[in-house]
């Protein structure tokens, strides 16, 4: 299958290539970069040397193929989804402008209406733990907000069996700096960004209307998302609190998550009594496509501490284009995402 | 088959398991002794509280 | 090829069983632990949680197989050797029992004589770049030194063309935390160990043994080897200063390593004039198998800077060892070994 990136100098773009390139069933055709168009790829993703001769490519020379990732910054992609529409018969898009289906959700997260209202319906919301059988089928699918793929996916069971009281979940994320992309800023600059425990943005995450959309399964959840810059360059450990609306023990919750991801190659949950890595950790799942997830009953009283941590580069964003581009190939899910992580990192 | 004290995993026991012997939950890591093998039947194993905390 | 490992919840063990389980031709059959006999492997190697429900073995237990990996605390495998002998055709030995051919050099750098010195002899020294031909034939192979891997494969092709003034060498090498293995310790401490540039070994590194032993090409190298822990857990970067015996300028130094290196899957020599990765560095090298080798010429002088990273978890050590199995059982090097490492990590 012919596989091209439009937008292919960024973080996420440089690894979805470096996916691609050891894909069995994927070839590269083109990568394009209109600021670094005709260098070798190696000069944005120097993990891929010896590995690759491919030099980016511009828009206008994309070529027709079988599968078009899309890893454009926010709002440049709903912009050119028209012209790049005849490209491709399957365009999987990685940025921010198709994940909220309602225009006005993305007006109140996003500060202004959307540039192309009409195209959001015709995207699917691309993670295969809960939308599988739709992304299948699709021939527009959408990837999701990293911290909203961590936390949708750690509370997901519970808003599925409606146990959370009022709907209602406080959630604090932990990110690393990879997530905010490779454009340099006063705030990224080393000594500036080096150890920190920052809180960027206490409230009006824009990942919480994603949120919001896809845990309301029972009817809309009440969300509340703060999120902390701290010493990581991959990783995101999201911790949420819940009160419990029926009376579950340690051994019901199990049994809960064990219902409900059983079956998911790359959903592990992780509650161990012993060792050190006993909760999910991002640390160790940096280049993996796991998301772990975890929780811890409160004894003295109804609250449920949900845990979950992902690679913000991988699960949650270009191993979950990889495997809903599986999904819509009818491949295996795994098939180019078997790296399991490493330790000690 | 018995169930784990804990996070009630399934816990299949070696054919060859004697009572007194320390096993583990595939699931949640936790340690308990056989108390006798027919029926199947489990204890917290001694634990030596590990230092883990921050 | 059924393989087992002998000492497999370090590190070093850890990253053999990663590899090795997700290896196209090597079945791991058995691996040990004496301390966790009994327990999941997952309980020393979280990062393979989901990979396997293998369990350690105890050393008495161990079954005949085809290749046998030892990967025990330096000091142990000799005394065990004769012992497991007979359980496998093929050894190879992680720990740095058996890197030294000389008894006096063995006494020199460890200071007591070696447990077993007849068996010295039987051992290659396992750097396929180094000793291809004899690995393939070998039964028993010994892996190197981490950090004398590296400044051994930066130097080399220096030292084969006898291009050093003197054949003398003054190395300072920069590693991370995980090279001490995962025995705790005051200084591995994290408020101590944390942000360290710590010079733990100014002169007297054992690695020195093994560069001097591999550098001997024309004629025995004088070797000034230094070491510093820095704020890493994964890797190694050499920077060592020459004085050239031949006017060689930036041009002939590049052909000379070209020579050297063409045809070589794991080393590339990374030496560019922009980006911000110009000279090898070793935190985009975790988790893979190269060793990047780079140099630059002091205008000013004779002096050529030769500088070379690698993971001392892979080409340092299990990756390596992964390496020198492919070769003795006649698969493709890189078999195996195909992960090229993550940016941004």
């Amino acid at each position: 299958m012919k596989v091209s990136i439009l937008g292919a100098s960024g973080y996420v773009g440089g690894e979805l290539l470096r996916l691609l390139l050891d894909h069995p069933e994927a070839s590269v055709a083109q990568v394009t970069s209109e600021r670094l168009a005709g260098k070798l790829v190696t000069a944005a993703h120097p993990n891929l040397r010896g590995r690759t001769t491919l030099r980016f490519s511009r828009l206008g020379d994309l070529a027709p193929c079988d599968l078009l990732f899309a890893a454009m910054p926010h709002g440049s992609f709903a912009k050119t989804f028209a012209e790049v529409r005849a490209i491709a018969p399957r365009i999987l898009d990685m940025s921010a402008d198709f994940r909220l289906r309602a225009p006005d959700a993305y007006r109140r997260w996003y500060g202004h209406d959307h540039e192309n209202p009409a195209a959001l319906g015709e995207f699917v919301y691309g993670i295969p733990e809960l939308h599988r059988e739709a992304i299948a089928g699709a021939t527009c699918v959408t990837g999701a907000g990293c911290l909203a793929t961590t936390a949708i996916l750690g509370l997901l069971p519970l808003f599925r069996e409606d146990v959370v009281a009022n709907r209602e979940v406080f959630i604090e994320a932990k990110v690393g700096s990879s997530a905010a992309g490779n454009k340099e800023s006063a705030s990224s600059h080393h000594p500036e960004r080096s150890g920190a425990a920052r809180s960027f943005q206490p409230t009006g995450h824009r990942h919480t209307g994603e949120i919001v959309q896809e845990l309301a399964v029972h009817g809309a959840p009440t969300v509340h998302f703060s999120a902390t810059a701290i010493e990581l360059v991959r990783g995101i450990l999201v911790t949420a609190h819940v009160r419990l609306a029926e009376d579950l023990d340690t051994k019901a919750i199990w049994n809960l998550y064990r219902a409900a991801y059983r079956d998911e190659p790359f959903i592990r949950i992780v509650k161990e009594t012993r060792g050190v890595f006993r909760y999910p950790e991002p640390k160790i799942l940096a280049g993996s496509n796991y998301c772990d997830v975890g929780f811890e009953r409160d004894p003295h009283g109804d609250r449920l501490v949900v845990l979950a941590a992902l690679d913000n580069l991988m699960k949650g964003a270009a191993g979950n284009g990889v495997q809903a581009m599986n999904v819509m190939a009818g491949w295996d899910e795994r098939t180019g995402l078997g790296f399991p992580g490493l330790h000690p990192v | 088959m018995p169930k784990c004290l804990e996070c009630d995993a399934e816990i299949t026991l070696k054919a060859d398991v004697e009572a007194g012997e320390i096993i583990d939950c595939p699931d949640c890591g936790t340690e308990f002794e056989v108390r006798s093998v027919d029926p199947p039947t489990l204890d917290h194993a001694p634990q030596e509280e590990e230092d883990w905390g921050e």
